[in-house]
């Protein structure tokens, strides 16, 4: 399919220009790198089984490097595919280095031969499938079910389909609340509040205010930086109700904090 | 598929033979919603046939049989024997879709089981009316789990053997968690990316635990 | 519904000869467009019937017939001959017409079910695209399967019932090109070679990376 690119001449515009349309075309009709190189192994005219990996390799690096050269955007995985098949080319052409753990250039060509010839083979059952005598277009069912009498019963009708998009609603607008208490390392302001309250009383010397941090909340810096932000917001609180003192020796030392005398 | 033309070859073809029409008419009536008259019969059929001779031989072969081939006005139909109808009674079926406050509540129940009404309710954020959760008990689709060891002891819901067998799964653990539906395209919108979770800790929870932590304390 | 529990009424009637059970079965098969089941068939029926044997009968008899006793997995239905299929365009239903994606994604599930998306992607070598699975789900020919018992616990995909119907067969076992398929080990799952992980690793790699491995390094 990109046989006669060398022969266009690139000063013809036009031909050009025609040509690279083509090869967006091209692209674009294929599902993704496997089904290019599927595409590509039909010129080799031979069983899948005995293809020449490496003669994929090349004629799959030859259609990239034009479309690289007439500026054609490709998908990433194309470029992915194209830099693991030049990886193959080079392992399937080198001598094999006793040194080296991975896996053989030829049992990776090998792989690749199977996922072709495993590709091809679903898409031939597809048709295949398609072709049966389908229900509705060669075979059909009574067209009048008998609506018989009596005993009425109602049948509600809900499919697996209803039953995950209702809860993928649900959880979806859950997701643009505009707050979230309920993911798990946020520590909130009104825990925090009152905890510390609770924990006043007994506070009569100066104690730093990470001290106060709950169980679980001083580890992992995500949650020990929720929980910091929140108790530091109802030590403001309190000292501004007059339950607390607050002492800091200079800026961004640790703050301290101790019950309010005579409260 | 062979397109039939008979307007375009008068007399190309000879018709079918009897028995070949008669399997013709039985499969059109049979696939027909309503009574056929010979006319329609007629038009669908190749050209040269003819349907009374057939249609007699078709009657004949539904005598006394489960079904039987009668006459409706000018025209004809498959109808069950009149003597077995009192077989189907018992299939008047009437089709209705669940509501969707019902398919909602359904779903929190499968996703979050065992659950509370107050957890549902959270959960919809609305209230859940008696009718809906009387319905899906009703439907056997859900029914009571153990109470939650919690003050007032809720009574909890929790979906039913029945409820598999209806939606075809195997175990409520097989539902697609939150992160599988966003991936089979079934979250139509997407949220802003500062509000997505982490998609592990997602999937887990919806999925793995089955247990939402909003209700843990 | 009525409950039949043989043990408790032995035999105060004798089940109806053969004969009879065989035109009860014609009416009640006749009388619905889904196949039903042999558990369905035998609830209808009068206590003490054997279907099974009844429906060999019905079956044979309408053999060669226009319209043919067939069987979905576990069930049985009424359908007309495939070959008069061209007689009966005016009853043909459009359905939407399906992407090549997603025919190779149905044919995908069906050979290697239980399946799990991740493993759809590797064989095809793109991703799923959005709407895919979801279009297969509300035809109803996929399902949900067992999650998967590996790290991630993917949910898998299984055909229907309904997939058998709407594609004329008997049983899952009985797609088309499945021995030869078999045989040539086109249906294993390969590991790619260097992925010398050991196994559950190895499902993670393949359930979560999502990403075939020709793309890993």
């Amino acid at each position: 399919m990109s046989g006669d690119w060398d022969e266009t001449s690139m000063s013809d515009s036009t031909a050009a220009r025609r040509a690279a349309e083509a090869l967006i075309v091209d692209v674009a009709g294929f599902e993704g790198p496997l089904d290019l190189l599927l595409a590509l192994s039909r010129s080799q005219k031979v069983d899948l089984r005995r293809i020449s990996v490496l003669h994929l390799a090349e004629q799959y690096l030859a259609f990239i490097e034009e479309a690289r050269a007439l500026r054609i955007e490709l998908a990433a995985d194309y470029l992915v595919m194209a830099a693991w098949l030049a990886y193959l080319k080079s392992r399937l052409l080198l001598p094999p280095d006793p040194q080296d753990e991975g896996p053989s250039g030829a049992e990776l060509a090998a792989h690749l031969a199977f996922q072709l010839e495993r590709l091809q083979a679903m898409r031939k059952v597809a048709a295949r499938l398609m072709g049966r005598d389908l229900k509705g277009r060669d075979v059909f069912v009574r067209g009048a079910p008998t609506p018989l009498a009596l005993k009425r019963k109602v049948d509600y009708q809900a499919s697996l389909i209803d039953l995950m998009r209702a809860y993928a609603r649900l959880r979806t607008r859950d997701e643009f609340r505009p707050y979230a208490f309920d993911r798990s390392d946020i520590y909130p302001y009104e825990a925090a509040l009152e905890r510390l309250s609770q924990l006043i009383p007994a506070a009569t010397d100066w104690t730093s205010l990470q001290s106060y941090l709950p169980e679980g909340w001083r580890g992992a810096p995500g949650r020990r930086r929720s929980a910091m932000a929140s108790t530091f917001a109802a030590t403001l609180e309190l000292a501004k109700q007059g339950q607390i003192e607050l002492r800091q020796s200079e800026s961004f030392a640790p703050l301290h904090l101790r019950r309010r005398s005579g409260q | 598929m062979t397109s039939h033309n008979p307007e375009e070859t008068p007399a190309l073809f000879d018709p079918p033979p009897l028995p070949e029409q008669e399997r013709m008419i039985e499969a059109i009536l049979f696939a027909s919603a309503a009574p056929l008259s010979l006319k329609q019969i007629t038009e669908r059929l190749p050209q040269g046939c003819d349907p009374a001779e057939a249609l007699a031989h078709l009657r004949a072969r539904y005598s006394g049989r489960g079904v039987n081939l009668v006459r409706v006005g000018d025209a004809y139909a498959l109808r069950t024997a009149p003597d077995l109808g009192w077989l189907l009674q018992s299939e008047r079926v009437e089709t209705r879709k669940l509501s969707r406050a019902a398919i909602e509540t359904l779903a929190i129940i499968a996703y979050h089981q065992p659950v509370t009404r107050a957890e549902i309710e959270e959960i919809r954020g609305v209230a859940v009316s008696r009718g809906t959760i009387d319905q899906l008990l009703e439907l056997e689709w859900i029914r009571l789990g153990r109470r939650r060891m919690t003050p007032g002891r809720p009574v909890t819901f929790v979906v039913t053997e029945e409820f598999l067998d209806h939606f075809g799964l195997e175990s409520a653990r097989d539902l697609p968690g939150l992160k599988e539906l966003r991936e089979a395209g079934l979250l139509e919108s997407r949220p802003p990316p500062g509000q997505l979770l982490a998609p592990d800790e997602e999937a887990e929870f919806a999925a793995q635990t089955g247990q939402s932590e909003l209700f843990e304390d």
